[in-house]
């Protein structure tokens, strides 16, 4: 057991504890506040799959922007300590049954499937400069759509948000 | 002349096709001038029409003189491709003959001095120029009929000159009665056109596509037109089918109830189309096709023409309408001319018809001349106009003359002749007696109700003191054409002999010009020796019933009330014109909406019964109650009824669609799981 | 190559994918602005009918088979190609469809609402219309034959009368319907040819089309047997769209709920869709079947012709609360009266039987869209056709009578109009074949008269419904969409060899094919 | 060598993420809860991405796609949260049962 492998278990707790509080806690205050630690463990296992622009990006989007507008959302939609805020337990046992059974199988073709692994043990190489290539020439069309998308999402947010 | 003259102006163009196209397109061009721009000319244009028709009139004129010339031998033809398919062929052509040249000049003469005289009868109308529009499409269309070489364009004219009827008839068609009367012209002649249709079409499946008349005769005389219908060789058949168009046109029994109604169209119209020369469209036909005749579509012609001619003198007797007598009196005189033709008199009909046309067409015109004076078309509310309207009286006692076949009159000479015919004809086929016997009848019959109409309305005292003193004579451009048409009346004119039996020929053969020209198709004319026992027959009728009209209605020394009392039951029938129209409202018309509610309803209760217990069972609650129209079976069983399984259906299914999210994808996810479990099962 | 070149060699594609550019322009302009919607449409629907009367001008009249023929590999997979062409049999159609829609955009100016989607809907509708005249993939035909059914479905379901709904969905269902069995049809074609192929032409020779025996549900079909019932499936598709007895009665409702235009488009070109996959599909590639059903396609013309003249009649007869009373239903009715000589014409197999059935689809487009289009005139300023509800329009409005009074005769076919020529051809064909049927049918054209005339006199003679006493007459616009038709009824009626010409070589061909068999 | 990780372990991971997310979204009843669920099934994916580019591909193409998945993510909370602050002001709700309006 490697450092590197010590780290994905830490990670992977960071990444799943606060996860699963975010999907059990009544709350949904907390079950915001908990998106926090998911999404920074995300972040750390990125940089173990040597993807650092990624992990960078994910800190920046999710944690910056994404989850602050979820807060935002929760804040502003509701008041946060209502009797009505709280969920019931009793709807969590049919989705949890099935996510479970989903879940052993999902664990159980990852397990029997014969991974095609080709990877050298190279120290991971800073992937910035790269991607920036990449995406400004394979997938250069994508990027395009996805600024689309974007200004699309920004002015459709604008349009729906602004009060008549 | 004719010739010459169109060679010296238009040298480039072959000079009788020229000639014919102007003939026929001069009042087309009135017609379409007259539509579209004639309100805003001067005078509501109506010197375009005339002019326009006086060109034609001027052309027939000049084609007559040259016929004269040439002799009855005269033929001139011409055709163009109309309708070219591969192995199918119409034409479209032009046959000038001495028959074509007498209907021409007939034809136009006679629309000339009506046009003439409808500037004085129509002037105060307010759609003064739409009226000359029509009036020369008439012309337009009846010139094409004539000048026809095939029955296929014969068919279209035939068809258009009944347009021009309609809209004429139903002018003023603010009246109700006019535009009744105009739907029901066209309809019921539209009935004997199918029947001369369906003729049509025997003739071109018989002869392969032969329309042309005298490729038709020549098949015919070679005994090719074989085949039988029902025991019915297929030429007669044809040939009746044929003659029935001119039942329909010529206003025959039992067709005949469209003419006394159209008389609700102005005069001047009910004097050039429903007297003059639309109706003897009919006559013209059956001249035209004579040689297709088969003997025994030739005694139908007869018996229907005979019959029409004492039914329709009967149903003249007791009218009142000063124009619905004249109007039956037409349908009889036209029933004269079949029954002439159907005798197998050929030059006679034809000569009948175009001396009737001339005195008619007078006749008419003095009546309109009558209405536009008193404003009222009731001969009760008429009397002792005489010294106010002399040449209206005069012209129309010529007119009356030469209609009743009393010597130096031409109406004499041509009913003397077809009633001569008959009565060989019927000497030689005693079986066929009725044919004169209704002849003769009809003679007497008309003069009586002739005379009737001329004491009535000329003679004795003003009934109606107010019109009387209203009253005066017509215009010039009115009584000029009453007085040409009261010359051409006259024996003379057509026999250049003043009694009219050829006892002086100022002009050798050709002072008798119609009989000069026309040829019998085959030797078919009789000897003459029954001529003068007719003669003397048809005058004494004639004689009798001026005689009683006499004594009747200006003596009075019989009571008309009481003659009417006495034969109460003959009367009432005859004033309700035999129940004929009524018949027909109730065999045709009732039964023919029956029809249509049946139908209508067709679907709701036929279709609907045996669809629903064959097709659907599911549906069959929601079908059998349909009631109306719309609801119909194939609908409700058919198309609603699978609607409503898919919406029965539905709404159970719905059920299941509760608009949360979350259930659905938890469906989802149970299936996947589903799924995987039973893949890892198997 | 120039571009006028470029135009031509694609001239079809043109033609048919105008109206899609017109719509894709429309789709970009604002919605308030309706004039320049209008006026956009009627310059695509312009330019579309500009370019099917070059390739009337370019036509070669002498040539049977099919001409400005293109054809695109589309989906290699299933041997589908863009395959389009056009013979005598398809260019009346497309020159009947292109005038109409350009003069229906002139009559939609009344349309006041939703403006936008209607001419995008009214575009598309023609794009589909003219894909399904030019198609010779059977593929690409069942395409634009969907194709045009949806905004078909708007345009009734939208923009219609008070019941436009339940119009709009029966219209709809039931053409699917008949879509359906198409499909079937279509699916057993291709997989029974050898080589598998849509191709109609491919379909039409003898040899490639192999059909097998066929045991289904536990019936067995023979050959011949298995034919017939293919010959059926088809013949019903295409008679819901004709229509044909029994499958006429989503006609009288759709036209009459309608709007104005997309009634006219329905009468004047969508019927003849039935008809000319008859000509097009049933007759070439199963001529032996339809050799067999002659006699039972004649008798249906019959019922037709009888039947839609009586029920046309009972308008006038039957009071409003019983189905009756309306004008626009009584033109309906008697589309199914002419549709019937189409059918006659086309069930003898004559020179002019099948000349008269393909003319008269042609002058029924005309005459029935001017019809239609006359009776929206009088709709859009009364709000109502109650045949009763009217009286002496005569006196008011003569022009408009005038015309209504064209309309209706060049619809009974009274001689030196159009209809007339079309129908003594019907008749002229049919006597030789079938004289019992075909005198029978004759009755219909005094029924015709009867109720035409007799709605003319309830219109327009008579005294002045004083309500009327301020009835505006035709306007420019109006006379603008029907002086055109009127011409040319009048001009087809006195010689109609442009339109014999164009289609007498490929109705020849098919005449040969069919006496064949 | 249970414990050495590899590509499984990732996938687990990212496997185990997911269910949780799934879970999220049906049993949340406000439906910020269950955009939050959403988030942490976007994360798995991207988690599997990556995990893929680095251990299968060996190229970049899985860490683009992950970019692509923040776009995405991104673009669809916007849109999501402004669509939830429309109903609330429409309806004072976010609750997911409250919101049926697509049943007819």
């Amino acid at each position: 057991m490697t450092a590197q492998d010590v780290f994905f278990y830490i990670f992977a707790l960071i990444t799943l504890v606060p996860a699963f509080v975010c999907v059990f806690h009544p709350n949904i205050l907390y079950a915001g506040l908990s998106l926090f630690g998911s999404f920074f463990g995300v972040a750390g296992i990125y940089v173990l799959l040597g993807a650092d622009f990624i992990a960078a990006t994910q800190v920046l989007i999710y944690v910056g922007g994404i989850l602050v507008l979820i807060l935002f959302a929760v804040m502003l939609s509701k008041n946060i300590y209502g009797a009505k805020f709280q969920d019931e337990k009793k709807k969590k046992i049919l989705p949890g049954l099935l996510g479970l059974i989903l879940l052993g199988f999902l664990v159980k073709f990852i397990l029997t499937t014969p991974w095609n692994m080709t990877l050298t043990d190279e120290a991971p190489l800073p992937t910035v400069s790269r991607l920036g290539d990449l995406l400004l020439t394979d997938y250069l069309l994508p990027f395009e759509l996805a600024s689309i998308l974007l200004l699309a999402a920004l002015i459709g947010a604008i349009i729906l948000a602004r009060s008549k | 002349m004719l010739e010459s003259l169109f060679l010296k102006f238009l040298p480039s163009l072959d000079p009788m096709t020229s000639a014919m196209v102007m003939l026929l397109g001069m009042p087309l061009l009135g017609f379409v001038i007259q539509i579209f721009i004639g309100k805003r000319l001067f005078r509501g244009g109506d010197w375009v029409s005339v002019g326009t028709i006086f060109v034609s009139f001027a052309l027939s004129v000049l084609l007559f003189i040259d016929l004269l010339s040439s002799g009855p031998q005269f033929q001139w033809t011409t055709s163009w491709t109309w309708i070219d398919l591969p192995h199918f062929q119409l034409t479209m052509g032009i046959l000038v003959d001495p028959v074509t040249i007498l209907m021409l000049l007939v034809i136009t003469t006679v629309s000339f001095l009506v046009f003439l005289y409808s500037i004085g009868y129509m002037h105060e109308d307010p759609r003064y120029s739409r009226y000359f529009a029509y009036l020369s499409f008439f012309s337009f269309s009846m010139i094409g009929l004539v000048l026809a070489d095939n029955l296929f364009a014969l068919y279209i004219f035939w068809e258009l000159v009944g347009l021009a009827s309609y809209l004429l008839i139903s002018f003023w068609f603010e009246k109700p009665e006019a535009a009744e009367a105009g739907k029901k012209a066209f309809i019921v002649t539209r009935i004997g056109d199918v029947g001369m249709f369906i003729g049509i079409l025997i003739i071109f499946f018989e002869t392969n596509g032969l329309l042309h008349f005298d490729s038709i005769f020549s098949y015919v005389a070679k005994g090719q037109f074989g085949g039988e219908f029902l025991g019915i060789s297929l030429l007669t058949l044809a040939g009746i089918c044929i003659f029935l168009g001119a039942v329909g046109k010529s206003a025959q029994f039992p067709l005949h109830i469209w003419l006394p109604d159209a008389m609700e169209g102005p005069t001047p119209v009910s004097a050039l189309i429903h007297a003059a020369t639309m109706v003897a469209a009919g006559v013209y036909l059956v001249t035209r096709m004579f040689p297709f005749f088969t003997p025994e579509a030739r005694t139908v012609i007869a018996y229907t023409g005979s019959f029409t001619a004492i039914f329709a003198a009967t149903m003249a007797l007791t009218h009142n309408d000063i124009k619905k007598v004249l109007a039956y009196s037409t349908i009889s005189q036209l029933g004269i001319m079949m029954m002439g033709l159907g005798v197998g008199a050929y030059v006679a009909g034809f000569f009948h018809l175009v001396t009737h046309a001339a005195f008619k067409a007078c006749l008419f015109l003095c009546a309109g001349s009558v209405i536009h004076a008193l404003h009222t078309q009731d001969m009760r509310e008429m009397g002792g106009i005489r010294k106010k309207m002399p040449i209206t009286f005069t012209t129309m006692g010529v007119a009356t003359l030469a209609l009743s076949g009393i010597p130096f009159f031409s109406g004499f000479v041509s009913k003397d002749l077809i009633l001569g015919e008959s009565l060989s004809f019927a000497m030689e086929n005693p079986s066929h007696f009725l044919i004169p016997l209704f002849g003769f009848l009809s003679t007497g019959l008309t003069a009586f109700y002739m005379f009737r109409l001329i004491f009535m309305t000329f003679y004795g005292e003003p009934r109606d003191s107010k019109k009387f003193d209203h009253a005066h004579e017509s215009p010039w451009v009115m009584t000029l054409p009453l007085i040409i048409l009261s010359l051409c009346s006259l024996a003379i004119f057509f026999t250049g002999s003043p009694l009219g039996l050829g006892e002086l020929s100022l002009w050798g053969e050709k002072s008798q010009w119609v009989k000069y020209l026309l040829e019998p198709p085959s030797s078919s004319e009789h000897p003459t020796s029954a001529h003068l026992y007719a003669l003397i027959l048809s005058l004494t009728m004639a004689g009798c019933g001026i005689l009683f009209a006499y004594l009747i209605y200006y003596k009075q020394t019989l009571s008309s009330e009481k003659i009417a009392e006495k034969f109460k039951c003959i009367y009432k029938t005859l004033t309700h014109l035999y129940w004929i129209d009524e018949l027909y409202e109730w065999a045709v018309i009732h039964n023919l909406l029956r029809l249509n509610t049946l139908l209508a309803h067709f679907d709701n209760r036929v279709i609907d019964q045996v669809l629903v217990d064959g097709w659907a069972p599911i549906t069959i609650s929601t079908s059998t109650n349909s009631g109306d129209f719309d609801n119909r079976a194939i609908d409700q069983m058919l198309v609603d009824g699978t609607g409503k399984v898919v919406r029965a259906s539905g709404k159970e299914v719905r059920k299941i669609q509760t608009g949360k999210i979350q259930q659905y994808l938890l469906v989802g996810l149970g299936a996947v799981c589903g799924i995987l479990i039973l893949l890892t099962l198997v | 190559m120039t571009y006028l070149g470029f135009i031509r060699e694609h001239l079809l594609t043109w033609i048919v994918f105008l109206p899609v550019v017109g719509m894709a322009v429309v789709l970009f302009l604002p919605k308030e602005k309706a004039g320049l919607i209008r006026w956009t449409s009627a310059f695509f629907t312009l330019l579309s009918f500009l370019a099917s009367l070059e390739l009337c001008w370019a036509f070669d009249r002498s040539e049977a088979g099919l001409q400005f023929v293109e054809k695109m590999a589309w989906i290699p997979t299933f041997n589908i190609h863009y395959y389009v062409g056009c013979d005598g049999l398809s260019i009346t159609m497309i020159l009947l469809t292109t005038l109409l829609s350009f003069l229906c955009i002139f009559a939609s100016w009344s349309i006041k609402e939703g403006v936008k989607g209607y001419f995008l809907m009214f575009l598309l509708l023609e794009a589909g219309m003219l894909g399904v005249f030019v198609s010779l993939d059977f593929f690409l035909f069942y395409v634009f034959w969907e194709l045009m059914l949806l905004p078909m479905y708007f345009l009734i379901g939208i923009w219609g009368g008070p019941k436009k709904e339940y119009a709009a969905i029966k219209f709809f269902l039931y053409t699917l319907f008949g879509s359906v069995l198409m499909l079937v049809v279509m699916l057993a074609f291709y997989f029974y040819s050898e080589p598998h192929t849509f191709d109609l032409l491919e379909l039409a020779r003898p040899q490639i089309l192999k059909i097998k025996d066929l045991n289904i549900f536990g019936i067995a079909l023979t050959i011949v047997e298995f034919r017939r019932v293919l010959f059926i499936l088809l013949f019903i598709g295409f008679a819901i769209k004709v229509p044909i007895f029994p499958f006429h009665t989503w006609l009288p409702l759709a036209h009459v709920e309608a709007p104005t235009p997309v009634s006219v488009i329905l009468a004047g070109v969508l019927l003849k869709m039935g008809a000319y996959g008859l000509l097009r599909i049933s007759f070439p590639i199963l001529p032996q079947e339809t050799y067999w059903f002659s006699y039972a396609l004649a008798l249906l013309g019959l019922v037709n012709i009888i039947y839609g003249a009586f029920c046309a009649m009972a308008q006038i007869t039957l009071p409003q609360d019983r189905g009756g009373n309306d004008w626009k239903k009584l033109i309906a009715y008697s589309s199914i009266n002419h549709m019937g000589y189409v059918l006659l014409g086309m069930a003898v197999f004559t020179t002019e039987g099948i000349n008269g059935a393909v003319f008269q689809m042609f002058n029924h487009g005309l005459t029935t869209a001017m019809l239609f289009l006359l009776v929206g005139v009088v709709y859009d300023r009364v709000h109502h056709r109650k045949l009763d509800g009217f009286g002496g329009l005569g006196v008011q409005v003569p022009i408009y009578t005038g015309l209504v009074a064209l309309a209706s005769f060049a619809s009974l076919g009274l001689p030196g109009l159009s209809s007339f020529i079309s129908e003594a051809l019907v008749f002229l064909g049919s006597f030789k074949v079938y004289p019992s049927i075909t005198i029978l049918a004759t009755l219909g054209i005094v029924i015709n008269a009867a109720f035409f005339l007799w709605a003319l006199q309830k219109i327009f003679l008579g005294p002045l419904n004083a309500q009327y006493k301020n009835l505006a007459e035709v306007n420019f616009r109006e006379l603008f969409t029907l002086v055109p038709l009127s011409v040319l009824i009048l001009f087809f009626g006195v010689y109609p060899m442009p339109v014999l010409n164009l289609m007498k070589a490929t109705l020849d061909r098919l005449l040969t094919l069919l006496q064949a068999a | 060598m249970m414990f050495a990780v590899d590509l499984r372990h990732y996938l687990v991971l990212s496997a185990i993420l997911f269910v949780l997310g799934i879970i999220g979204i049906l049993s949340r009843k406000n439906s910020v809860g269950i955009l939050m669920g959403i988030e942490l099934v976007m994360n798995s994916a991207g988690i599997n991405f990556v995990a893929f580019s680095k251990y299968v591909a060996a190229d970049l193409s899985g860490q683009i796609f992950a970019l692509f998945i923040f776009v995405i993510a991104a673009s669809e909370v916007v849109i999501a949260l402004a669509i939830i602050l429309r109903i609330y002001q429409n309806k004072t709700t976010v609750d997911i049962e409250d919101i049926k309006d697509l049943k007819c």
